[in-house]
């Protein structure tokens, strides 16, 4: 079993996530997997990402997200039965059992299709057939495959895959500020807050520079560094050092 | 002396660059000739020979004799050779189609990679097959009559072991994999 | 019982893809085939089937029983594979019908020629739709009964949506997709 557990350890960039490396340590419980102690082998799994953590070897979310499940399924299956708990231990263990045998027997197909006489390979048709008069086919080909491959490029080739998300321009509250600031010493006499605003031709940026502005200097006016005038509503807002 | 219907049927099949099923044999060999008649003294004609007719998904061919590999397998090249995902994938689309993809991957407990479907279907052994009713309408795969001629079935009941896997439930819908919702939704490709 | 010259013979000409001498089918058969007498055996076993072993020149093939010629085709009518463009524009037209030329320049980013739409009605698969009102009243175009039959869809619903083509990777740069192709064939273990 050491033994086992110290190749496990150098092959952990081998498996195709955790369950792939479950069915492998099922496996070495050497019995039907019908027959597998899930318990001996939630063990087994634990102690293989306690010793990958030692090793310090990085370990994918997904592993350890099934760390987690399966230690809560431990204490699950060793803890007094609570009615309560909906579907009971006893009956995952038994879903994961069955999971681990229907991996395994997916696998198994696989190499049973893999292992027939295969067109190609074990046997042959025909190298040279003369072809048939009847045939009412359009003499264009082509296969679905083309088809969908050829949508994909062109979606491909429209839109990028890689999305880069575009940072919205804004100006924040404290770059408001500290703009303001920077500038009331200039105001000495009344002056529109437009003329506080940066210089942009991007109508995002304008519209969160003036509301974050405007933030700023009702905060400063608060503080009774700066006064605010306003002739009536949705007038020009003037603003001058205090 | 060999019937009409034999011949027929033995030519039609000899020249057709892809299996045929009965009604286009029958559209090839012409008015009167009994195809299945003819399909059945062939099958009985060939059967120590080095080539044989078979039927594969409804269809009909010739192919060499398997025990004949290994001479006819030297200087050839290997057919396209498949990844295990794509293996494992094209099984589990094979035993439970037809199969979404999310379910492809609650199988295999790790997502599928690009490359792996569109490889089976490039080869021509697995095709889209209409979308599930339920929420999302996820599109499904099913394995294709190029699929079982390649592999030498029949038809989809002589996939290997399938009436045992049956009768374990290892072939039942694929159920709400519990802890797997979470990892699997966490890590959907963009 | 037939022997295994016979056998071996049938089946090396059967495979071929081109007429084969003697000494061919002598390599290909491998070690202790009796090439003559294979063939000795087999123009005998196929004296009154539906296909004859011939030679011509020297070289040996199977052919179909000239009484049978009739279900030969006689020209060979090469089927034509559709144009990177046609493809491209069927494509569009499946996803997006009814559309109009113009959409489909956009799409596609490049103009199509007059030939690629009448090649694809042509075809069967694409048919007028309809003018669309708006200004300049065009035409558009949509995919027909027999696109839907021959790529063996039941209806434009079952093809892939973004989403299946990405994760089949088909929304992949080419260059990638080749290097995947590599890594997928290096791996396999049969």
């Amino acid at each position: 079993m050491d033994q086992a557990e110290d190749t496990l350890t150098i092959d952990i960039d081998g498996w195709e996530g955790p369950l792939d490396l479950l069915l492998a340590l099922a496996r070495q419980q050497k019995v039907d997997l019908r027959e597998l102690s899930i318990l001996a082998l939630v063990e087994q799994y634990l102690g293989f990402i306690e010793s990958a953590k030692q090793l310090r070897l990085e370990l994918a979310a997904d592993y350890l997200v099934m760390a987690a499940w399966l230690a809560y399924l431990k204490s699950g299956l060793l803890l007094p039965r609570d009615p309560e708990v909906e579907p009971s231990p006893e009956e995952l263990a038994f879903r994961l059992q069955l999971r681990l045998q229907r991996l395994d027997a997916m696998r198994e197909a696989g190499s049973r299709l893999m292992g027939r006489d295969r067109i190609g390979r074990d046997v042959f048709v025909r190298g040279a057939p003369e072809g048939l008069k009847v045939i009412r086919k359009a003499a264009w080909q082509a296969e679905l495959f083309d088809l969908i491959a050829a949508y994909g490029a062109i979606t491909a080739r429209n839109k990028p895959v890689m999305h880069v998300v575009a940072r919205r321009p804004v100006m924040t509250l404290e770059a408001a500020l500290q703009r303001v600031e920077a500038m009331l010493g200039h105001a000495v006499d009344w002056t529109a807050l437009e003329r506080f605003l940066p210089a942009t031709l991007d109508p995002q940026l304008a519209k969160s520079s003036r509301a974050s502005s405007f933030l700023a200097m009702l905060e400063l006016a608060k503080q009774g560094r700066l006064e605010l005038r306003q002739e009536e509503a949705f007038d020009t807002l003037w603003v001058r050092a205090a | 002396m060999i019937g009409h219907d034999e011949r027929a049927v033995e030519a039609v099949l000899f020249a057709a660059e892809n299996p045929l099923t009965k009604s286009e044999i029958e559209a090839a060999a012409g008015e009167g000739v009994d195809v299945a008649a003819g399909l059945a003294a062939l099958a009985e004609s060939y059967a120590d020979r080095g080539i044989h007719p078979v039927e594969r998904g409804g269809r009909w061919h010739f192919q060499t004799a398997p025990d004949l590999a290994h001479i006819l397998r030297r200087e050839r090249e290997e057919p396209r050779k498949l990844s295990r995902a794509a293996i494992e994938t094209l099984a589990i689309i094979a035993y439970h189609e037809p199969v979404s993809r999310a379910e492809i991957e609650a199988i295999r407990g790790v997502q599928i990679s690009k490359g792996t479907l569109d490889v089976l279907m490039e080869a021509g052994w697995v095709r889209p097959a209409g979308r599930r009713e339920v929420p999302g309408r996820p599109l499904t795969y099913a394995t294709t009559a190029g699929f079982l001629t390649h592999f030498g079935l029949e038809s989809r009941r002589d996939l290997p072991g399938i009436e045992d896997l049956r009768a374990a439930g290892l072939l039942d819908p694929v159920e709400d994999m519990l802890m797997h919702a979470e990892v699997e939704t966490g890590g959907e490709d963009d």
